[in-house]
């Protein structure tokens, strides 16, 4: 199309044709003002992606301000590609969690694939090595071919992606729901190793510097991608379609080779990967950032397709790409590295004085904006906040009691549902050991990465569960936090910080606004008392169909720090005749619980409580018994309570079972409430002592055994629950499997 | 002994290999990018697994046509030893130093994970440090290990004995449950599972080290027998 | 019986690593002359002759046989053949 | 320049598991009429037009583009297109 073709900016603006950009006349009449003139179509299209929801955080800005984002050891909080966390020895991790949840909804494996290749490059333009990609994905309830079309093509698309660049995915979560149905979603995580001297930022500094584009050419894919995501999914987004991005892990694994080289030169000065928004944002903010500006030549751009417009050219989406800054004069030395891995790398303009993002095509002016005005000077929206109607019903609802009959059957049936089920289906298609640093794969509740060279190893995991955040945003957004320091605390390590990954429904709606509101009041607490910074993360809003928003989902990727190797501990029982316990009591909390999802097929009633003191102290305690060697395996009791933590420690220990008798006479609640702030652990018999003088809230339950069995007693002694080990692997390890494979 | 890992664009267990003669075997390695055109300064060739060229049209197809390939394939024929692991097994297929080819898993998806192995024979350089029949955990991860070939080849590879591992049970639909193959010359084996990811037992298995051990051994008795 | 041919290619605009890849594989073998490989399938399906046999093999094409997000297909539909 | 398309087919007798498993999707979907379905490569490429065009497409689809192990091949060269 020829330039001649574009609408003229009055009839943009008398045509509104804004509005197809995703602006309003509000935010079109502010870039009215900012640029003094009516903006021409590429600058239209410019302001419209750079001030969406992805890009701007306009409806989110304020609530993140809250978050708790410094600490002694946080080397980079938010704002760049990741967050970094020093590890001692002169070396951090930097991590990042990200959504690609529209373009998965739409293209399932190159929206997922896409997704992982996004947040490795966030992780790798600062500079780190990436070592692990985690992931937290959301479906319906596999009713449907579309939604097991959905799942098994999200998962083989972050496996296509992830196991060819060779960065091991090593852990995730899944839940399903149906209000996951028409919106699934796809977070994927991405943790790097990085030397403090290496720490690169996305910065354009010093007049004259060269930028320089290197990595995949330019399409005409993913345009306008950054305003889809932020717009509910209607039948519209299928006319939308084309703007779905390919991957090309090949070309990403060269990139990153090249990256880690690039990142030691000194004359490199800036670098940013080119994700949402692609060349707009990479060169506005790096310009922003730096307080200078940046003039390019969109015909120097590399370019896949023919006769493609600055508008094209600037909103394209297409992946594998990355824009660096050089000092004036060095380039070649950018070239050669780049050479080596077959990169092409292109001088597509320089830094200026004046803090503007000028473009120049075929000679002319094609766009003339003040950086700032698109990286920082975004509208900022506090939208309308009112209480979610759930809440105050859900609240009014007291003391919910189940009866189980037959606990055997409750058990089996909840290790079927799938968001317990094993995830052994999903992470066998993950290549979960390359670069051989895995010494706990998925499975247990963190996975542990040692860290090659030194007695140090990291665990790392996602959480979030979303029934709670339904029936009580504030509680529930503290319980995702503290649910992932659980899991790292139990593999051994102490948690450092997080990043998160906010997927709501529209913000314009005051509900949901609250809903955000809230879940951010509560997550904030959480991490002060805890201790646990936010260190970046990501807003994904507009999760919503006709059918309504998705529950409220604050996924949370945590990382910790395992001091020694020996200190790495997993969930499954080690040896017979080790003592049970399971640190703090039940109470009958079965508001948004597996069991209440089981016998009345949804969920009501208040989330379970969460006192963040005792959290604090059991996990501190729990973690000062492990280092002393005093726990052979602990694991935190999650979904399905206490019934499901004892099946999931028995699993895959080659013939071990338990004994134990429960602490409450009320069989569904000493089962399967999911009160929280507990775990399960198994402790060798002359350490007992030990571990109970350390560990305040521990509770003797019984014993591990010999026999490959569950037996529960209750505290009168009468048996409550036997099952063979066999069957409750059979149902927990088949469940997913046998979801997959049946047809309408 | 010197060992050469070879590195094509898009490789992605070059380091995990690099890692396992340096650390778990203790002897001198050198990784060789895909440009270089001599290994004669080599005693053993590893050819690692992952993928090469993101694996795009078929597993192993681009790389075989690498430059370096081409005195891989003169070592091979001068009776040294070369070792293909996963991918590096697909490359030695495709280059036609093993025979057969690979296609999709039977499931037609990437399988990771743990997988016992029988050692069929022990009678190879590559072996000898294993018991014969025993069973050993080295780890899979491949989307296309599944192992082809006609009948009259795969006769031959049993009356030869140039099978060398095979799967316990069948994971991903291998004629014969075929883990593993040797040349008939004896000195290019060609295997899906990795033993470099098998090194020790805090990743869950060290029974990958007496493969190399094997290599090592082998190599330092020919050695003194003709110097 | 009859044997239906389908092809199913990428649609214009969208990347194809693999064509990318092999066009560069390509050249390094110095098959200079080769400027484009773009990769699709092609797919042989022996169908029973029935009435709308068209009507069904387009209806296949579009849910499963190819991803109309990404992918074009055409067929042809050919002899009969015994079995 | 022209055209050429490649086909490449698995070769008789070489188990499909892919194409067994579209079969089977095919009839989980009621189109029971679909008999057999085999998968295979088709290939667009732009060729500058060189003497010798035939046997230098010959020899990339023996030495590349297939795998005689497993694989069959065929291919028509076709128009000249203009670019
Ligand atoms: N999508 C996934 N990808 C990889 N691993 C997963 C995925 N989902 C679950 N897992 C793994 O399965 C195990 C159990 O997951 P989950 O039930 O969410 O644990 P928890 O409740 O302890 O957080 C963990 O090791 C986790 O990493
Ligand atoms: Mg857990």
């Amino acid at each position: 199309m020829s330039l001649l073709l574009e609408p003229s900016p009055q009839q943009i603006k008398d045509d509104k044709l804004y509005q197809e950009m995703g602006m309003t006349e509000e935010e079109f009449a502010m870039a009215e003002k900012i640029l003094g003139r009516l903006p021409n179509y590429t600058e239209t299209g410019v302001f419209s992606v750079m001030w969406s929801e992805h890009c701007s955080y306009k409806h989110s800005k304020v609530l993140l301000r809250k978050f708790p984002s410094k600490g002694e050891k946080v080397l980079q909080g938010p704002g760049e590609g990741a967050g970094i966390i020093d590890i001692g020895d002169g070396q951090a991790v930097a991590f990042k969690a990200e959504s690609h949840n529209h373009p998965s909804a739409v293209e399932p494996y190159q929206g997922a694939a896409t997704g992982v290749g996004g947040i490795l490059r966030d992780v790798f333009s600062m500079g780190a090595k990436p070592i692990a990609l985690l992931n937290s994905l959301r479906f319906g309830e596999l009713q449907t071919a579309r939604g097991r079309y959905l799942f098994e093509e999200v998962v083989a698309g972050i496996a296509g992606y992830g196991n060819c660049v060779g960065v091991p995915t090593i852990g995730g979560e899944i839940q399903f729901d149906p209000c996951y149905e028409g919106n699934p979603l796809m977070n994927a995580m991405c943790v790097g190793l990085i030397n403090h001297e290496d720490i690169q930022k996305g910065v354009a500094r010093g007049t004259g510097n060269t930028v320089m584009y290197v990595g995949a050419s330019t399409g005409r894919d993913g345009i306008h991608g950054a305003t889809f995501a932020s717009e509910e999914l209607s039948d519209e987004s299928e006319s939308k379609r084309p703007s779905v991005q390919v991957g090309d892990p090949f070309m990403e694994k060269l990139l990153m080779e090249a990256c880690q080289e690039l990142v030691q030169l000194d004359s490199l000065i800036g670098i940013q990967d080119m994700g949402a928004a692609g060349l707009a944002s990479s060169s506005s903010e790096m310009a922003s950032k730096a307080g200078y500006g940046i003039e390019m030549n969109l015909d120097k751009v590399p370019q896949r397709e023919q006769d493609m417009t600055p508008y094209e050219m600037m909103l394209s989406e297409s992946q594998e790409r990355m824009l660096l800054v050089v000092k004036k004069g060095h380039e070649q030395e950018i070239r050669d590295i780049c050479d080596h891995w077959g990169l092409y790398a292109a001088e597509v303009g320089h830094v200026i004085e004046e803090q503007k993002l000028r473009l120049l095509f075929q000679g002319e002016v094609a766009a003339d904006i003040p950086a700032d005005a698109l990286a920082e000077e975004a509208p900022v929206y506090h939208p309308d906040s009112i209480e979610h109607r759930a809440f105050p019903k859900n609240q009014q609802i007291k003391d919910i009691r189940f009866h189980v009959d037959n606990p055997k059957q409750t058990l089996l049936d909840l290790l079927q549902q799938p968001t317990i089920a094993s995830k052994e289906w999903v992470y066998d298609q993950y290549d979960y050991m390359v670069q051989t640093n895995t010494a706990v794969r998925p499975g247990s509740d963190a996975a542990v990465l040692k860290v090659r060279g030194k007695n140090k190893a990291l665990a790392m995991t996602t959480d979030c569960n979303s029934r709670f955040l339904y029936l009580d945003p504030e509680t529930g957004g503290k319980i995702a936090v503290a649910e992932a320091a659980r899991n790292i605390v139990c593999s051994g390590g102490t948690p450092l910080g997080l990043t998160d990954c906010l997927n709501y429904g529209s913000p314009e709606n005051p509900e949901i606004y609250w809903q955000l509101e809230k879940s951010t009041d509560g997550m904030s607490e959480a991490c002060s008392a805890l201790d646990t910074p936010v260190i970046g993360g990501n807003v994904s809003l507009y999760n919503e169909t006709q059918a309504g928003a998705v529950y409220p989902t604050p996924v949370v990727g945590m990382v910790g720090l395992i001091e020694d190797l020996a200190h790495i501990t997993t969930q499954s029982f080690k040896q017979a005749g080790d003592a049970i316990y399971v640190i703090g009591g039940a109470k009958p909390e079965f508001g948004g619980s597996e069991l209440q999802k089981l016998l009345d097929g949804d969920i009501s009633g208040p989330a379970p409580t969460l006192d963040l003191e005792v959290e604090k102290r059991r996990q501190q305690e729990l973690l000062k018994a492990i280092r002393q060697g005093y726990v052979r395996s602990a694991h935190d009791l999650a979904e399905g309570g206490l019934g499901v933590a004892l099946a999931e420690s028995m699993m895959d220990t080659g013939g071990l079972g338990a004994s134990v008798t429960v602490q409450e006479e009320e069989t569904a609640a000493a089962l399967f409430a999911e009160t929280q702030s507990r775990f399960l652990v198994s402790v060798p018999q002359e350490k007992i002592e030990a571990f109970e003088s350390i560990v305040t809230d521990a509770a003797f339950l019984g014993k591990v055994t010999n026999d490959p069995k569950l037996d529960v007693y209750q505290p009168s002694g009468e048996k409550v629950l036997e099952a063979a080990a066999e069957q409750l692997e059979r149902a927990w390890k088949g469940a997913i499997p046998c979801l997959v494979k049946s047809r309408d | 002994m010197k060992f050469a890992v070879i590195v094509f664009p898009g490789s992605n267990c070059d380091d995990d290999m690099f890692y396992a003669i340096q650390d778990g075997l203790e002897e001198e390695v050198e990784k060789v990018w895909y440009t270089e055109t001599s290994l004669a300064a080599y005693d053993a060739i590893l050819i690692p697994g992952g993928f090469s060229y993101g694996d795009y049209l078929r597993s192993g197809a681009i790389a075989r046509f690498a430059p370096v390939m081409e005195s891989v394939m003169e070592e091979a024929e001068k009776g040294k030893p070369v070792l293909g692991v996963c991918n590096g097994f697909q490359v030695l297929l495709e280059a036609r130093l093993l025979p057969g080819a690979m296609q999709r898993n039977k499931n037609l998806k990437f399988i990771c994970r743990p997988t016992p192995l029988n050692v069929v024979s022990n009678n190879t350089m590559f072996t000898t440090e294993y018991e014969k029949g025993r069973n050993v955990t080295i780890p899979v991860a491949h989307g296309d290990g599944n192992y082809y070939c006609d009948d009259k080849t795969l006769e031959k590879l049993k009356s030869n004995n140039q099978v060398v591992f095979t799967y316990e049970t069948d994971i991903n639909g291998s004629a014969a449950g075929i883990a593993g193959i040797i040349n008939e010359k004896g000195n290019v084996l060609g295997m899906m599972p990795h033993p470099e990811r098998a090194m020790s037992d805090l990743l869950g298995s060290a029974d990958g080290l007496q493969l190399f051990q094997s290599m090592l051994k082998n190599w330092r008795e020919s050695h003194v027998l003709a110097p | 019986m009859i044997k239906v041919h389908v092809y199913v290619t990428l649609k214009e605009g969208v990347l194809d690593p693999q064509g990318s890849a092999v066009t560069n594989s390509l050249h390094a073998m110095n098959y200079e002359e080769v400027k484009n490989v773009r990769i699709g399938k092609y797919m042989e399906l022996e169908v029973e002759n029935t009435k709308n046999v068209e009507q069904r093999i387009e209806e296949m094409c579009e849910k499963l046989l190819s991803n109309p997000v990404i992918e074009d297909y055409t067929y042809t539909i050919g002899e009969a053949v015994s079995s």
